[in-house]
């Protein structure tokens, strides 16, 4: 990919294909969709457990993944529908696996926080903050050592930052100079509490100097920005220079889970960044660059909420696993 | 949720001096008596301030308090639970509360390493007067990573004392005790206990740590519990009776130390002997209360082989009803203990 | 050190096929063949490359396979080991040390949250092929922080193996079929015998996780051992033979999972059950040995209480007589399996 | 305390008595000799386990503990007997220790790794490495809480930066603007490890740009800079200011413990820096400046010998613990 950048046209426009973007909005669509529909089964008692809803933050996980090509590798969060969509995943079998259902992605066992789809290269969320980012490390360890030339792109959020995994992780990445890019997705808060509250930085980025990789803030909620940054990021890993800290700039506008009653933020607040809707200024670009139509976003949208009804369809009329294989795939059964 | 501890606690309290409560208000109430009467106290958790905790057990305290007594801290479990450590150490008392006690896996060295051994180590030159609490357990839907009763971990380790109230009277008392105590107590609180409820005195008392309580008296059987374990083993027990079979049921309060006595007297009354705890069965506390057993004079009593009702020998699994299937539930405890008193097994 | 591989091995392999070798050596041949047959084997640890390691044990492997191979690691044991655990789910098979298994508590969380449950709560869709080794155990003199048998938290948690090798045989025949395992498998090396020898075989083999081995026949007691109190169990069943009690010695290996069948069986015939482990007693593996025999049909067949010599309930001290105090000697076998035997416990 | 500096007047010789800078000299040379006692003691059998000695390392722990006030704490590390004596500790109880005795200050239940004198403000050296840095930020909690007006010093090395309790205790004490000095003593080895190997950063003083706190590397051979450096950041702590990390570049002559063949490092390498003698060099300011003459120093040698002589004797002569006592002290005694 060419990092061309014509005056005024932005690099997604310049740099990807039309499909390509009517594709990425398509999956921004498909999220918040997904999302919705998760909201709406949970809230009617359909979906048990806990969820964490990533609406107001698809550029971010589609701007990310449209930098990689389909046999590298992410790791994910405990907001992790989003990355999961956006790597590639039906949300068929992502609906299944909120219903507990054997056809789920992990058949039931692993739920919303557990989400992974292996054979499309995402390692899972994690429900351990900071859970995966080591894991994301050992991964590029492994293209590395096996020269697979496969790149890994690391999400986590602004409070994943506080922990040591991602002090310990980073420094690694760095000093064995590992294809691996780390995407911090700063919502501005970590649960309840603010970066301001919690994190002794005021870019996140601004760590990444400790590590001596390149560090960079962007509009996590611009398709745009966020592809151009984490392409960057990506073609420096895949050429053996090693590892950068990206620093996506987004927000969450739903609670921090389902039990949130939202006591440490203002509405305005709220409302001041659904303003920012990243999939209607995509959505805008695209119309003014005449490479979608208002219609044509309709049809994505008829389209996805089908999609959405099917799946959820086929997770309901899934079959549930049997209580005899409640230790099933604890250990690797052994076929000798 | 049964009654016991009205029965349990009138013989102390005048029914005034009561007020029903849930456990997890229980908590909030003996964190808000220490913060009042003593300035050394504060609280550090993530999200234990204007959030009220992950499971609302802080609730509006930080208003009371202020930001600097209930201390939110960043997501950060090992370094915060080190200056908890740290701060209980040189004079505080800290009491810190693990988001979920699964995290706590991220501060085993703080807890383990130095907590527990500083005293040891410093030649009895300092205490470190550290709470830590530890919602656990399953049933929420949580899947494996939020869902461990990790509690034999910490009871395998010399220097702590490790707690599992199982009603809102114990929870509120033995906080008070353990804030009390010169070491580290660790709580286990089992998350699905937080919403229920019981009779609890108003202000300061204590339940002695240490100390088992017999929930229930009987003659054919005794079942050691812990936790949620105790609710559900109470249930069955009245099950047992109508086929007529009589359990007493030991609610176990502390797994380090443990009431070894009242475990063996009740035993050599009974000849037979059940454990049921939620933890993995594998070296979960039943593992020692039946060893000890087995390894005492008891032993000589029993007439039946040792029953260990405790979790499967997996991760805990999402799916609602394989999550139920991982943990000992009221009919594993009925059909168990009916086999066992049985002969059948 | 007694003899016991001689007689072991002998049978399986003709003595030109074997060498003495010290267990650290047996572990460094196991790496050594295991790198040279395996390109995705990778060793990573803290000092493991030019120093060889804080026991030696890894020695010069760095020279004949290169720092990409054997990977020194900063200090920093939660993201090493998380390092290996996404290695191992993405193709390699990384062998990751820890410098003394007291640090493997900065790591519990990559261990027991993500390399045990990762394949349970994907649904089987991956596998983690991480081996880890934790050098263990007193008598070095470096007290309470760099001395600790952590064994039995491991084996608490589902999705883990863990082995305790005894001899050289095993540690190199044990760890190169823990590289043939899908799953996890720590390994517990007890740092005081790195030096002990024993014959080994050459090449290839290996040993199956999982079984336990009777090391020494006999009549009137069993002893279920662990790792370094293998030989000492040895030892004192040499002298109690003297004095005319019969032992029977099994070396467990394999704590979790646990060869039922090899204990059970031994106890039914001996009627009698000691475990002798170095882990605090409390909740050392000693107690599940002694509860899974107690819910077992054995358990009819039991003729004492079951006894458990274990360490103390102490961190272990620095001073080298309370060290040893801390934990069984061949003495304190000697004492408590005659105790036993003629009633006196 | 002033901060004056006069023109080519070193500032510890301008900001401290003759009195004081003798004392530091003696404690310096008290050092030497402990850790020489102590070596011959080991390698002669008399003391078991294993032992760090901070030879070379002198002046880094003399200077950094001349900042402080008697109340003030410290926590330490692994390498810790200098640590120790800088901050009071007699050699007695220290050799007491290390002998395994009831004299000794952890009553023989330490050891090396664990030497400790509560009462003189050393809250421990720590087997665990970065295991004190938490450990500081807490006592500086407290002192912040109670207003107890207490600066910690906590000690770590360079290869305890790259764990994950580092950070987050860094940032910790940055976002609570607790009074505590990070020091880290830059020995450039992690065991075997070289912090070039080890760590993503040239100056591990870099990372505190990370905390949003001052960040500074000093030459920790030279008693006159790195208290210099400590008491600026001390007095930056107890004026409510916040956290300092001060990065002291030293070195360790002796292997890492007893157990090191120095494998990784050359004899150059070692031999130029014993040129640059911590004690030497703080010798010959002295003589310079006239606060000592060298029978003066000869005198302090000789009466240092004694010292380690009889702190000798005195351990070997002391009780040993009974064998009874062996759990006493895991909990607290309870006297009702
Ligand atoms: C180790 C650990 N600590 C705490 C939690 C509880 N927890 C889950 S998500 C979360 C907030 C995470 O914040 P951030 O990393 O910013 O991600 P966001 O939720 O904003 O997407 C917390 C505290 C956890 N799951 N794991
Ligand atoms: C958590 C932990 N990991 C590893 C060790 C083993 N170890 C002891 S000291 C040491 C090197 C420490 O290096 P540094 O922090 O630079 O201190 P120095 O020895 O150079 O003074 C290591 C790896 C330990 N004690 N604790
Ligand atoms: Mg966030
Ligand atoms: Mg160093």
């Amino acid at each position: 990919m060419t990092k061309e950048k014509k005056a005024n046209v932005p690099f997604a426009i310049s740099n990807y294909s039309p499909e390509q973007l009517r594709e990425a909005l398509r999956k921004m669509i498909l999220i918040r969709r997904f999302e919705e529909g998760a909201e709406d089964c949970y809230t009617r008692g359909l979906i048990h457990g806990t969820m964490h809803l990533s609406i107001g933050q698809e550029a971010s996980a589609v701007g990310s993944c449209m930098a990689l090509k389909p046999d590298d590798q992410i790791t994910s969060t405990h907001r992790g529908h989003g990355h999961c969509v956006a790597k590639g995943a039906e949300a068929s079998r992502m609906f299944a696996e909120f219903f507990g259902k054997e056809t789920g992605y992990c058949k039931g066992r692993g739920g919303s926080m557990h989400i992974a789809d292996v054979e499309m290269g995402n390692l899972g969320a994690n429900g351990i903050v900071a859970g995966g980012i080591p894991i994301a490390v050992g991964a590029a360890l492994t293209s590395k050592r096996l020269k697979l030339g496969k790149v890994v792109l690391c999400f986590f959020g602004d409070g994943a930052n506080n922990e040591g995994a991602f002090h310990e992780s980073l420094n690694m990445a760095s000093i064995w100079n590992l294809p691996v890019v780390f995407i911090c997705e700063n919502n501005k808060y970590g649960m309840s509490t603010s970066i301001e509250r919690s994190t002794a930085v005021k870019n996140i980025s601004d760590r990444a100097s400790a590590y001596s990789m390149p560090g960079v803030t962007v509009d996590g909620n611009d398709l745009s920005a966020i592809s151009e940054a984490v392409t960057i990021a990506v073609e420096r890993a895949r050429a053996g220079d090693g590892p950068s800290l990206v620093e996506s700039l987004t927000y969450r506008w739903r609670g921090h889970s389902k039990s949130d009653r939202n006591k440490y933020r203002t509405k305005e607040e709220i409302s001041d960044w659904m303003d920012k809707d990243p999939i209607l200024r995509l959505s805008a670009v695209l119309q003014e660059h005449s490479i979608i139509t208002a219609k044509e976003i309709e049809a994505i949208e008829t389209s996805v909420d089908k999609e959405i009804a099917d799946a959820i369809k086929f997770a309901q009329e899934s079959p549930s696993p049997s209580m005899n294989d409640v230790t099933r795939d604890v250990y690797t059964e052994l076929t000798s | 949720m049964n009654e016991m501890t009205k029965t349990n606690t009138a013989e102390i309290f005048k029914d005034g001096d009561m007020v029903e409560m849930s456990y997890a208000e229980a908590i909030r109430d003996a964190l808000d008596i220490a913060l009042t009467n003593d300035e050394r106290v504060i609280l550090m958790g993530e999200d234990i301030g204007v959030y009220g905790g992950a499971f609302q057990v802080t609730g509006d305290l930080v208003h009371k308090h202020g930001e600097d007594r209930v201390i939110d801290t960043p997501i950060s479990e090992l370094g915060g639970a080190g200056v908890a450590v740290g701060a209980a150490a040189t004079g505080l008392r800290p009491i810190f509360e693990f988001q979920f006690s699964d995290f706590a896996m991220l501060a085993m060295e703080q807890i383990c390493n130095q907590a527990a051994k500083m005293r040891y180590m410093l030649g009895g030159n300092v205490s470190v007067p550290v709470v830590m609490r530890f919602p656990a357990g399953s049933g929420t839907g949580a899947a494996a990573q939020h869902s461990q009763s990790l509690e034999a971990w910490l009871a395998h380790v010399p220097g702590l004392k490790v707690i599992q109230p199982a009603t809102p009277y114990d929870a509120k008392g033995m906080l008070l005790a353990a804030l009390e105590d010169p070491d580290p107590v660790m709580i286990f609180e089992h998350k699905i206990l937080y919403k229920s409820k019981g009779m609890v005195p108003k202000g300061h008392y204590t339940v002695p740590i240490g100390k088992a309580e017999i929930r229930r008296e009987g003659t054919d059987v005794t079942i050691v519990a812990t936790s949620i374990m105790v609710h559900k083993s109470l249930d069955a027990a009245k099950q047992l009776e109508e086929v007529g079979i009589s359990a007493e049921v030991i609610d176990l309060k502390t797994i380090r130390p443990i009431d070894r006595e009242t475990v063996l007297a009740s035993v050599r009354k009974t000849s037979r002997l059940v454990c049921v705890y939620e933890a993995v069965k594998t070296l979960g506390i039943g593992a020692e209360i039946s060893a000890m057993v087995a390894e005492s004079d008891a032993f000589d009593y029993l007439d039946a082989p040792i029953l260990r009702l405790g979790g499967a020998d997996t991760p805990i699994p999402y799916n609602p009803d394989l999550e139920k299937a991982a943990v000992p539930q009221i009919d594993d405890i009925v059909v168990g203990v009916t086999q066992l008193v049985k002969g059948e097994r």
